[in-house]
């Protein structure tokens, strides 16, 4: 996994890009999550669009970013979200929780329409 | 006849992507649709996941089996670790719930069965774990 | 520590692209130049498709293996086949001029050779030809 | 192997994709090849740029379809030679022997030139 944070309009944008597998992915995506929460960002976008692979273990790590926000008043929401990783949701009913968006302006302001 | 695909690679992560790669490959040589073509490399890099992290238990000089068999209106995987197994049919009976959000792992098998239409397991002495995973096939 | 990647696949040519791909997959993660990795994956195929051709005389039911050995400083690759084998040594010693155009064939080994750091050849007892490949690598 | 012909100003462009190696490409190729001699057409060029593929037995083809046309007072000439491609021209010293090019209008009007 390779990663760049960005911020807009008080939301971050992470553009996730490479394998999103496990292992140690896993803790860099929570360190991540825990600097965003340092500068007090609760709203977060992840950009999956440069993912060339994610497997369940790699959605789990998604999984624990969500729940962290969400415990912090915030969120975690997706961005380009290819027909592999939408068939990884909905065959375990995930879409129903991740929230997810095809153009970055859209889930960005999705964070100010609440 | 069908034909025999076998991949051994070492337990580590890296190679799942070439995995994918050789399960696409065939997928798109035997004319399946995209989405049939996903639900095959799903499956079996869940499979390869778990032979590596729970069998192999990510030792790189233990090494990871597959055997893809090419039937015309079928395709098998096969997938063998050197671990001493798990008890699956304990497990199969209570699959956890894949939407639960508490758990951040535990969705594997579950994939694998709701996206493939028949999953096996069994000890293999003197080796073991053998994963088969099995999907019937609708040309595209 | 090197690491083995082996792969076995019918002798027919489509699956000559999957090779090609495992090739670029394995050199990229290696970190080896385009250039670099191009010119294994060419010697590959070459080498893969004398043994389907030439060693296994295109018969599907008959497997070629190769197997791919990672090392820090070199990769090697070795094909193997199920064939009779060739007279090698009085073949490397009269090696024809590709640009010889009125041949439409027998370019392999003369690219093999020089794409690659050393190339050999062995028929083994009770199987076939072996080819060997080697490149001593330079990281990008 | 797929191809497409087409003609423009005479010459006889083949747009090859897929794969090309030898086995039965090598008699589509040559009734390709022969099907334009009949028309008197003995210009070609020859685009690789949808070729995923080529070993020496694929280059082996584009050679005979040269020496064909090169006994009937004709060329082939190559487009949109790929990096993977032009090392196998090269280290067969094949790039002597065929003339090639990057754009489609230039390889069409070298024709004109002689
Ligand atoms: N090849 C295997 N060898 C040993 N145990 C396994 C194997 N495959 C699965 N298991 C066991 O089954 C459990 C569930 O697997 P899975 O649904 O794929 O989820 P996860 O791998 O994320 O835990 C694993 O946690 C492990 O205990
Ligand atoms: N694995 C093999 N088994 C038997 N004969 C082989 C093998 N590899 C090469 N040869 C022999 O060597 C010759 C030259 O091979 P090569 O240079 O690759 O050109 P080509 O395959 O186009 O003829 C072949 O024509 C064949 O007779």
């Amino acid at each position: 996994m390779k990663y760049r944070t960005r911020e807009k309009g008080g939301v971050a944008i992470i553009e996730l890009s490479g394998k999103l597998m496990g292992g140690e992915d896993s803790s860099i995506f929570r360190g991540l999550i825990y600097d965003l929460l340092e500068k007090k960002i609760k709203n977060v976008v992840v950009d999956l669009g440069g993912l060339s692979w994610i497997n369940s273990a790699g959605m789990g790590i998604l999984i624990s970013g969500y729940t962290t926000m969400r415990k912090h008043q915030g969120d975690l929401k997706l961005l380009n979200v290819s027909n592999k990783i939408k068939s990884l949701l909905y065959v375990t009913k995930l879409n129903l929780i991740f929230e997810s968006f095809d153009n970055e302006k859209e889930a960005v302001l999705s964070y100010s329409r609440n | 006849m069908p034909e025999y695909i076998t991949i051994e690679f070492p337990s580590r992560h890296k190679y799942l992507n070439m995995i994918d790669i050789v399960c696409g490959e065939i997928a798109e040589d035997m004319g399946l649709k995209l989405e049939i073509a996903n639900e095959i490399a799903i499956s079996v890099i869940e499979a390869c996941t778990n032979a590596l992290e729970h069998g192999n238990k990510s030792s790189p000089e233990k090494n990871i089996r597959m055997v893809i068999k090419r039937d015309p209106d079928k395709i098998s995987i096969e997938v063998y670790d050197w671990g001493k197994g798990f008890d699956y049919k304990e497990y199969l009976q209570h699959i956890p719930d894949p939407s639960d959000i508490q758990k951040v792992r535990g969705r594997g098998i579950f994939i694998m069965k709701e996206m493939m239409d028949d999953i096996s397991f069994e000890l293999v002495k003197d080796r073991g774990m053998k994963v088969t995973l099995e999907k019937n096939l609708i040309k595209s």
